[in-house]
């Protein structure tokens, strides 16, 4: 049977020219970037030419740029570099509570560690408000981490006002995104933040690579000790084939981006504009205006959604779901309950993110299953009387 | 899938659904903080199981542990119903993923409580209101491990924090 | 002009099944490995089977395998991760003076923070008494971390003997094998190491991607936080075209050892028998009886490594050296440093590492190249009195 | 290559190379601590180097260094040679990577060492034991920016510490 992927946010086809470049590297693969000779050179050009490349994606100097293996580490470095390499400074630390788990558990393990933390609160949309980070904000506070955009409701932060604070108070900030690059225009001049976490596969490049910005000048320790790679910033023999293949993709992001969102954001608009038609009884999470324009949260009443993402799998189309049974974890979505669900709509929640060679098809076919499978689901539902 | 055939299957045309009007006695557990609630409606006439229904909001495993449960109890009488276990349940479905197990916790649990309900109906006690019954607490501790009930990765005993989430573990130890 | 390649510990070229099996990843590139639907268990799938090659090639339970971005990240996982998870024990490292700046700077990080080391000295061919391990050993020792194998002068150590002593005293013992598994036997049941930090390119697979090995009931916490892969131990969306890579090298390694270390040893004995018939005044370090059999490291006298290693690369010829340098550093090796030479002989040390596709012819020409060479620079050098 | 094309071409053909026996003046720098040493040697005539020519035991900037050196000074009159620098020597390869940089501060500083060798022993001083000149303590700060001297990683000025490889910069700061 044919299958819709709908879950792109979970993982995005290789473009074919990411493909082929990554694969002209493993054909030829012979130098080590640290090597002094002719294919070393070789295979350094390669990794500095994927640098410029996915500088030029984020519109900064390539040496601000750091490789790491993925949009995990990225944060991790970040928010324990810069703890580490400011504790003279202070020991606290903003965040939000809709966090990737990434930043969750790496202030926790700080704060384990003897580091504080505040969690600003967002509203019903998902929005951080910046004057409750200003308000966060302590003598000591060394670090401000809010993620660019939410992976589970799609909202957009104002980072760039968020920005407009911590240089005023002399703090870093430091954002996650993740989703956002590659997928959005994103500028990190305009966006202002001095550490930027991101990834490859948002926009069609590999998993396990990614890379951080770090704004020159920015005080932070390296967390992978070990040789001279990245300029002594994070040890290792590259995955040059990764990074080749990341940088392949934000060439391509860069140069496709208007026609790309402009496809997304008519998906988008057509999703959401038919869901009543289809179904009722059940939410659009996060704030539709400014939020990422591949991703659709939607929580539907009565029924848990991993049977709803099974059974759409079983109909052909492939969505994720935020539902605790279906990540291995005994509870909702933090991010969910933060913005008020309660626990049972939380359950029900489906991300259907399209990517760029959905179709209108898709979406009409895909809200066609959701219709009869919700029935189906709802009437073997406790919760649900009709 | 992370399902055996047999899951999936039962999943997908689960049996037995629905509800019995006026039961003879009803059993409720789960909540949806774990996204998971069970309803066991039971039909007796002469101390056996003449019919059964479930309605379940929950996950395919959850799903499945309803049907599955169903079609065991179906039929037998009630002192042979009342040694059904939520372990019968899984190696009937052969198998369910570690992550699910508390999904399975839940069928034999339901019946259980149905059969209490039925029973005391019967001894002319007052039907207290229908509590459902939390099964987290009892998922810490899976055969001779131990799993962080937030992250479920395997901790050893003692432990005072998960070292994988850092969740406080003090009360689990 | 045609290139001789005998530097293979800076990188070794792809075994062509290797290959067909990235590219197979890379072609049909849809599932993520957490994800709860078809392709996502296909590529759950992937990843187990290379876990379990990895875990087949040094003879564990796949269950013990934690992927990571290569053995620098897996050393730093198991240095940091133990010191982490054992502070209440107490906070002494026990290491040795030769070990990679990957294990070196993992434990100067944590010096920082409050820890102690002790570092064991070898003896002139590179090798670490069993006996001075126990020595060094406290009551607040929490961990040993010993190299199996030396990457600049090839010694291996008696990891096995170590094994026995840390047994004894309760404390973990970790062992950098990067440049041992794959290449020579390792069965971790025989070596008795609690954690094995090891990559994928030293036998044939990509870099940017390697294993820690943690023995059953180790506690070590994780160093890279956030979702839930690797089962809570090492979060991040996985490197499934590195790790693929990596399984199919696994398989490979383990098929071919016998008739690959025979193979290398030929040559290796080729090379330093008929030395002597080419160069004067030069010393071949470590320790030839209990060595790799693919590295032989010849420091030669009075002219410095990296322009004889340009030259010899100007011949057609790729081989390494350890001189300060080539790489970048001030100073000379702290490896050869502390097995005895001085600092010119020091400089003057080139790494011939031989692979499994190089032949006699090759370790001859390269003798020549290397015989013409040396006159070349002997004749400049104001050191070489003739 | 990370040296450019001129640079290769010094170190794989350099000129100059040798000794001059009962030289006018002889300067030797370097150690073979940062594995690089150097000794001019000069012919002098009517205050003009007639002849110039060097020992290096060094990396390949270190050999292309000497013998551009060597090209520079041949034919000067002292005074002009006198003026030779090492960014001299550096732009006439048409620069040298970053991490190379002592390598091209010593080319410059052997010359004037012979030179001041030459006169001094003219003005009939007694020639001294000739000591080498160390180069590393010039090599943490260029232009404008600190390296660390173990593992060249730029650190910030008043840096107590390098981040990367954790060394102590109390000397340095
Ligand atoms: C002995 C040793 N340890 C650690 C490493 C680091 O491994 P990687 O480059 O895969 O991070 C290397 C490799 O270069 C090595 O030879
Ligand atoms: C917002 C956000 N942050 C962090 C991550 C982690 O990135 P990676 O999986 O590349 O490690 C993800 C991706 O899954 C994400 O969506
Ligand atoms: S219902 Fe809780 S995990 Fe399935
Ligand atoms: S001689 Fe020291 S780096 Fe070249």
């Amino acid at each position: 049977m044919s299958n819709i992927h709908l879950d792109h946010i979970s993982v995005s086809p290789l473009l074919p020219e990411v493909q082929e470049a990554m694969i002209e590297v493993i054909r030829d693969f012979k130098g080590n970037p640290s090597s002094q000779n002719v294919a070393g050179e070789l295979a350094a050009e390669k990794l500095e030419k994927a640098r410029q490349s996915v500088a030029d994606l984020i519109n900064c100097d390539p040496r601000e740029v750091v490789f790491v293996s993925g949009g995990t580490e990225s944060i991790n470095m970040a928010v324990k570099g810069v703890a580490r390499a400011n504790v003279e400074k202070g020991k606290h630390i903003v965040t939000s509570n809709i966090e990737h788990n990434a930043v969750n558990r790496s202030v926790k393990r700080l704060m384990h560690l003897g580091w504080k933390a505040t969690s600003v609160a967002v509203n019903e949309k998902g929005r951080v408000a910046p004057d409750e980070v200003a308000k966060a904000i302590r003598e000591d506070t060394i670090l401000v981490s809010i993620m660019h955009s939410n992976n589970e409701i799609g909202t957009l932060q104002p980072i760039d006002e968020i920005a407009k604070i911590t240089k005023e108070k002399k703090v870093l900030l430091h954002t996650d995104a993740v989703d956002s690059v590659g997928v959005i225009p994103f500028d990190v001049q305009q966006v202002g933040a001095d550490l930027v976490s991101f990834a490859s596969n948002p926009y069609y490049g590999p998993t396990g690579v990614g890379a951080l910005y770090i704004r020159k000048g920015s005080r932070i320790w390296p967390i992978i000790d070990g040789g001279v790679q990245e300029h002594n910033r994070r040890a290792g023999t590259e995955n040059l084939i990764g990074i080749v293949g990341m940088g392949v993709a934000a060439e391509l992001a860069k140069r496709d981006m208007d026609r790309r969102v402009a496809h997304l954001k008519k998906l988008k608009a057509l999703l959401v504009k038919e869901l009543p038609n289809y179904i009722d009884e059940y939410y659009v999470n996060g704030d539709i205006d400014t939020s990422l324009p591949n991703l659709v949260s939607v929580s539907v009443k009565y029924v848990e959604g991993e049977s709803l993402m099974l059974m759409l799998e079983d109909a052909g189309y492939t969505v994720s779901t935020r539902s605790a049974c279906a990540t291995g974890s005994l509870r909702a979505s933090h991010v969910l309950m933060s913005i008020g669900l309660d626990h049972a709509d939380a359950q029900g929640t489906l991300v259907i993110t399209p990517g760029i060679d959905n179709t209108e098809e898709d979406i009409l076919g895909f809200l066609k299953a959701l219709r009869d499978i919700t029935k189906a689901l709802r009437d073997i539902s406790p919760l649900y009387k009709n | 899938m992370i399902y055996s055939k047999t899951v999936m299957d039962h999943f997908r045309n689960p049996r037995n659904v629905g509800v019995i009007e006026n039961a003879a006695g009803v059993g409720e557990v789960g909540n949806p903080i774990c996204g998971d609630m069970m309803t066991i409606y039971l039909d007796i006439q002469d101390d056996r199981i003449a019919d059964i229904k479930f309605q379940t909001f929950g996950c395919g495993s959850a799903i499945a542990v309803s049907s599955m449960l169903t079609e065991l109890a179906k039929g037998k009488t009630l002192e042979e119903a009342k040694k059904i276990t939520n372990k019968d349940v899984a190696e009937a479905l052969e198998g369910l993923p570690k992550n699910k197990l508390h999904c399975s916790n839940l069928g034999a649990d339901a019946l259980q409580m149905a059969i209490k309900d039925y029973e005391d109906r019967k001894a002319g006690k007052v039907r207290p209101e229908l509590k459902r019954k939390e099964s987290h607490d009892e998922l810490h501790r899976v055969g001779d491990k131990c799993y962080c009930p937030y992250c479920d990765s395997e901790v050893s005993d003692g432990e005072k924090m998960c070292s994988a989430c850092l969740s406080d573990l003090t009360e689990e130890h």
